[in-house]
């Protein structure tokens, strides 16, 4: 059962990304500040707003945490070390991880506060932009593996990372990957100078303790993926698997977080065009591409 | 125990939440942390998290001497804090309505970090106590209206149905001075309502429409007004302001938002409270020490204003050496200012390396010594505009944004943005003998604003270090004499005027014309039909003040 | 066995049960999210029964339309929020008799039929998606052409219907 | 058996309560829910089929992304064309559409 | 196709069959909604919040009385959702073709691309009419 060992990584995994953003935001690395911070948060009044929709303002919270966690439920960390090794894995990674927008949208319109709202709207845009570069590329990358599986699609990056057999679909991937957390400079929903906070403002004290561990989840969960669909997942010499999946996830979500810090916040208007004008077509091409280079070259 | 601790008796598990609490303080910062920043001080490194917005903070920090207007403001925010929650009053004596100061402290970087510590040790004490007294003040009281969903405009004191359209009327917050604009509102007879009462009425009735179990959506859109796409949407009203992160503190602009689209864009107002007219006058030697506390984000440009009319009106020249230290100490200022506005820039584009460095060389520059000082940092801020320039997405982001309309009255650099010379330094001697040019650039967006403010700070602080002095301007003696007087100065935000009669060593009576009051009127073109993100930068390229707003 | 039936059962009752809300509830955007939810718990039963495939897509297609749905009910529809507690239903009682009576033909139909043996094993998911594949390529090969021929002649109208082209 | 039964009613049952829907709303949005619902009924028994008559003909399979696809055609045509008439009245209620054009 | 083996497939090295495996997908749902509540019954034994004057309003910027913002938004992209929604469905087509495609080689492509330039097709339709922007 390899059900504990996963978790408890994922669960690792979240607190060092925790700990990774702290220290690129305030610039004060603090191994213990995760903990303060849930612990402060945890004895906040955590407060609802008047006439919300009770209901949505506090399932978005749970159902972003949830998809999170059922997506990362599929991605291996060492050869057999996964939760559940869905013969579907590669779309199901996806399909758990749109209710990330679906929690958005509820946790914006839940407050009815102006805000939040914006937010919410503004995240369903991103996904109409980001969803279907990023499911073309993984049907690019099942191509190769001839499976849905993750474990099978790792598999087929023994010999060569998909990052440099299909590069143009890592790049494309990387942004959507980004986009997909709200990481900087993708985070139009919680833009915190332009909206005060977005769909997060209105939550306080352990809900949104909640929403932080979330984010901080669903970041390792789509460093994961990356790796496992580009990076080669647990192929790497000298280290044990589980050794080489952990750095490569870490060093991705790093990376995620450490580039929106040099690059101001994307318009939502150009986000949209490019997504659907140069995204698109280049997903494409990647999939013409893979496609010539699985019959001529093969795999 | 503090002014906001939660109601319950202490126990192990509460004293750790406490102690946890005490050690990660985020502050929302009021005015803003642009005017922390102006003022000196830096929460950020005295270990307080800046949070974004009431709901996620934990103590609010007051910076300076808050005018009537703000402080309401302030106390809604805290009223909005989640408990535990703690008043940080720094160089503040008059905080009311808030509760009175947790902890207090002076002006100054130091005395800030030695308040924080006391802060969180009074946080660790009594983040909870036994009996939490309620924050109960008349500014965040509110009392609750009835609406219809469907028209805004109605509003009744009590529940009840629309006499329009016959909804259930919805509860919503109104604060306690607002009248309810649809009070005295006629109200219509209800006609008899059927399950298809709809289909007599047909779209040529008006307002009379009365049906209670289907109601015309024709009717209800007809008369709103239409978007760019043809499309009618209803219109919310949305404060962006006064304590809004993206933009100066004070500025209270309100956004009619169709959508996530700005259709009407209101901030015709300057800080409720602030700089009486009145007071500003009396004797002429404290008059520029009175002036300069005006706007605290550009002191020395006003404390030089006054000095200037008062030796106008005086019939006194400046020395050359004097004339040549006031260049320093305004282009210094000009510099900070630059920086400062492009550290609150960077929060609002969500470029955090640009915040935190600009704020940086802000505050490095303010607590410099001397000319040999700025010299070094010159060299940082051409490093800082050179990997701005390169910055990916900039140009993407800026440019097309904010631009103004032709004959758009503008001066300083946002005028120089857009292709004009304006610049009161070019009249002046003590520029002249420097070599001073203005930077002029083409593009009147916010593009071209950040490029001309960030060769602006290379060229004042190069003119610092050729002035060779920052001392602040002497105040010229009042002396008894009478007479009027006239000055410009050409400040951080564009070109201050001032006219002041001065009789028998008063200042009776002045006028003054400041860049942020005339730079107010472009808020509207800049931001109306723009998308929310793109408004903002738009207004916040303009770099208001709202302080100097004076009426 | 049991198991299936019981995670089908539960993830079926979930479905009729959000499927009522949709209608049962003021605000547009619960009723849109009620209707995501029926569907995702009708993906779950997919699921359920071992058509994996389809079930996880089902799963990830109707939550991104479903939202998309409650882009548009939120846009053109009066009180979005449901504050107003309005009803915005005609011809009820014969709806509703029209529903009951469907329901019950269709379950009288399920009841009554003989069905025959039913397979007590599908093939596994893997097998499924490689053969749903080879299926689409091969033998269904003019019904995957012809849905894109469809998918063209919809974006193509809504495209037109909707789109105003801006005179600028 | 008893899970294809299961799967049967409660196909049965969203196909009615979609029914419902579709007739007694008044408004294109919610008459389009309407019709989801009953071809999310109608995908669950052709997947019940499938699994549990016929499991080796994957024809099956494709009638159900067939069903999915016209779903979402469904959908895009009727918001495109919502959003017309939306613009031109300012409505998209049928009732109204009906009564108007008289 | 419909053997036994066939059923109960271990379609992964854990040995358990597909359902099992949803299963434990589900126990995964419960179970964190489980420690949500664990959380929310922790943080409310701390200390009832205290019901005040303001703060559940929604936090404004320092205002008191904003709108109900429940009104009818108006979502700018809907140009692009609408091709969103017709061209999303290409994905249920390309999964299945993309586990096949090795097995098939070229004749897949061309399909695939044949369907692919289709819809392409629509992309460039929507984009000559202006679905793709602001509208």
């Amino acid at each position: 059962m390899s059900f504990l060992p996963v978790v408890l990584a994922l669960l690792a995994g979240a607190y060092l990304v925790a700990v990774l953003e702290g220290w690129v935001s305030t610039g004060r690395f603090r191994p213990a500040g995760p903990i303060l911070s849930g612990l402060a948060l945890l004895g906040q009044e955590s407060l609802v707003p008047r006439t919300p929709d009770r209901i949505f303002f506090e399932a978005g919270p749970v159902l972003l945490l949830t998809s999170a966690l059922l997506a990362s439920a599929v991605l291996p960390l060492g050869p057999g070390v996964v939760i559940v090794d869905l013969a579907t894995g590669a779309l199901f990674v996806n399909a758990a991880l749109v209710y990330v927008m679906v929690a958005l949208v509820m946790s914006g319109w839940g407050p009815d506060a102006a805000y939040a709202m914006v937010g919410g709207f503004r995240f369903l845009g991103q996904l109409v932009g980001y969803s279907m570069p990023i499911v073309m590329v993984i049907a690019a990358v099942a191509m190769r593996a001839e499976s849905l599986a993750t474990t099978e699609v790792v598999e087929s990056q023994a010999a060569l990372w998909n990052a440099l057999y299909q590069p143009v679909g890592f790049v494309v991937f990387m942004a959507a990957a980004m986009a997909l957390c709200f990481l900087p400079p993708f985070d139009l929903p919680t833009a915190p100078g332009e909206l005060a906070g977005g769909v997060v403002a209105e939550y306080t004290g352990w809900r949104l303790a909640v929403l932080r561990l979330a984010r901080a989840v669903l970041v390792v969960t789509v460093a994961a993926a990356v790796t496992v669909f580009f990076l080669g997942g647990w192929h790497g010499p000298v280290l044990p698997p589980w050794a080489w999946s952990a750095v490569k996830t870490l060093a991705v979500a790093a990376g995620m977080l450490a580039a929106g810090r040099y690059v101001p916040r994307v318009r939502e208007e150009h986000l949209l065009a490019w997504w659907w004008k140069l995204g698109i077509p280049l997903a494409l091409l990647n999939i013409f591409v893979v496609g010539i280079m699985l019959v001529t070259v093969g795999g | 125990m503090i002014s906001g601790p939660r109601e319950a008796r202490p126990s192990w598990l509460r004293r750790l939440v406490a102690r946890a609490a005490a050690r990660e303080l985020a502050a929302f910062v009021v005015p803003g942390p642009e005017v922390a920043r102006a003022r000196g001080i830096d929460p950020g490194a005295a270990g307080l998290a800046i949070a974004d917005t009431p709901r996620h903070a934990s103590v609010l920090v007051v910076v300076g001497e808050l005018p009537e207007g703000l402080r309401r403001a302030a106390a809604v925010a805290y009223a909005q804090m989640p408990r535990p929650r703690a008043v940080f009053a720094v160089g503040a004596e008059n905080v009311s309505p808030l509760p009175g100061p947790d902890v207090s402290a002076a002006l100054g970087q130091e005395d800030l970090e030695e308040g924080v510590v006391r802060l969180r040790e009074m946080f660790a004490e009594g983040a909870f106590h036994p009996n939490a007294p309620e924050f109960d003040v008349p500014a965040i009281r509110s009392r609750t209206g009835y609406v219809c969903p469907m028209h805004p405009e109605v509003v009744r004191e009590e529940p009840g149905q629309c006499p329009r359209c016959g909804m259930d009327l919805v509860p919503r917050e109104a604060a306690a001075g607002e009248h309810g604009e649809g009070d005295g509102e006629r109200d219509h007879e209800e006609a008899p309502s059927g399950e298809h009462g709809h289909a007599e009425h047909g779209a040529h009735d008006d307002m009379d429409h009365g049906g209670m179990g289907f109601m015309s959506m024709v009717e209800m859109t007809r008369d709103l007004p239409r978007s760019s796409d043809g499309l009618q949407m209803e219109w919310v009203e949305v404060p962006f302001g006064p304590l809004f992160p993206g933009l100066p503190a004070g500025l209270a602009l309100t956004f009619t938002l169709d959508g996530d689209t700005v259709a009407e864009a209101e901030a015709e107002r300057g800080i409720e409270g602030w700089a009486p007219l009145e007071g500003l006058s009396g004797p002429a030697e404290t008059f520029a020490d009175r002036l300069s506390g005006l706007d605290p984000l550009s002191p020395v440009a006003y404390r030089l204003l006054a000095s200037r009319a008062l030796e106008n009106a005086a019939g006194v020249a400046p020395d050359e050496r004097t004339g040549l230290a006031r260049v320093g100490a305004l282009e210094r200022e000009r510099a900070a200012s630059h920086l400062n506005w492009l550290a609150g820039f960077g929060r609002l584009l969500g470029y955090s390396w640009l915040e935190e460095r600009a704020g940086e060389l802000q505050l490095a520059l303010l607590w410099s010594a001397g000319p040999e000082e700025v010299a070094r940092l010159a060299g940082e801020a051409g490093e800082l505009a050179r990997r701005v320039e390169w910055t990916p997405l900039l140009r993407r982001r800026l440019g097309g944004i904010g631009t103004l309309p032709a004959g758009a009255e503008a001066s300083g650099p946002v005028a120089r943005a857009g292709g004009s010379a304006a610049d009161a330094r070019r009249d002046e001697e003590a520029y002249r003998r420097l070599g001073f040019e203005p930077v002029v650039l083409r593009g009147n967006d916010a593009l071209s604003r950040l490029r001309v403010r960030l060769a602006e700070i290379e060229q004042s602080l190069d003119l610092v270090s050729r002035a060779g002095s920052v001392s602040t301007p002497v105040v010229a003696p009042g002396g008894g004499s009478s007479g009027t007087g006239a000055a410009t100065v050409e400040t951080p935000r564009g070109l201050a005027t001032l006219n002041l009669i001065l009789e028998g060593g008063a200042v009776v009576a002045f006028e003054i014309g400041t860049p942020s009051a005339r730079h107010l009127k472009l808020v509207k073109p800049v931001s109306e039909q723009r998308e929310v993100a793109d408004a903002l930068v738009g207004i916040a390229s303009l770099d208001l003040s709202p302080w100097e707003v004076v009426r | 066995m049991l198991l299936q039936a019981l995670f089908a059962g539960f993830f079926g009752m979930a479905a009729v049960w959000f499927g009522v809300v949709v209608f049962r509830t003021s605000s547009m955007v619960r009723s849109a999210l009620a209707l995501l939810f029926s569907m995702t718990a009708v993906g779950a039963m997919f699921l359920a029964m071992e058509a994996e495939f389809l079930g996880v897509l089902q799963i990830m297609m109707m939550a991104t339309e479903m939202a998309i749905m409650a882009i548009f009910m939120v846009m053109y529809m009066m009180d979005p929020g449901g504050l107003g507690q309005m009803d915005m239903s005609h011809q009820k009682r014969a709806a509703q008799a029209a529903g009951v009576l469907g329901a019950l033909v269709a379950i009288g139909v399920a009841l009554l039929t003989s069905w025959g043996p039913a397979a007590n094993a599908a093939p596994g998911a893997a097998e499924q998606t490689r053969l749903l594949g080879i299926e689409l390529m091969e033998r269904s090969m003019l019904i995957f052409e012809t849905a894109g021929v469809t998918i063209l002649t919809a974006m193509i109208a809504a495209t037109a219907a909707a789109i105003e082209r801006r005179r600028r | 058996m008893i899970t294809l039964l299961v799967a049967l009613i409660i196909g049965a049952l969203l196909f009615g309560i979609g029914l419902y829907g579709a007739l007694s709303q008044t408004n294109l949005v919610m008459i389009m829910m309407g019709v989801e619902l009953m071809l999310g009924g109608a995908m669950v028994n052709l997947v019940a089929f499938w699994r549990f008559l016929h499991p080796e003909v994957y024809a099956g399979q494709v009638f159900v992304l067939v069903v999915m696809t016209v779903m979402a055609l469904e959908m895009a045509v009727g918001f495109g064309v919502g959003t017309a008439r939306f613009r031109a009245r300012g409505s998209v209620e049928m009732e109204e559409a009906r009564e108007l054009k008289g | 196709m419909a053997g036994e083996a066939g059923g109960c497939r271990s379609s992964g090295v854990l040995g358990v069959s597909a359902l099992h495996q949803y299963a434990l997908l589900f126990g995964m749902v419960l179970a964190t909604v489980g420690f949500v509540l664990c959380l929310a019954v922790i943080a409310r034994s701390l200390a009832a919040t205290k019901e005040e004057g303001a703060k559940d309003v929604p936090a404004a910027s320092g205002e008191l009385s904003p709108e109900p913002v429940w009104v009818r938004y108006h979502v700018r992209y809907y140009g692009y959702a609408l091709l969103f929604l017709a061209f999303d469905m290409e994905m249920a087509y390309m999964y299945p073709w993309a586990v096949v495609y090795r097995e098939l080689g070229l004749v897949a492509l061309l399909e695939m691309g044949v369907f692919l330039a289709i819809l392409f097709l629509g992309l460039l339709y929507g984009w000559s009419q202006g679905a793709l922007r602001r509208q």
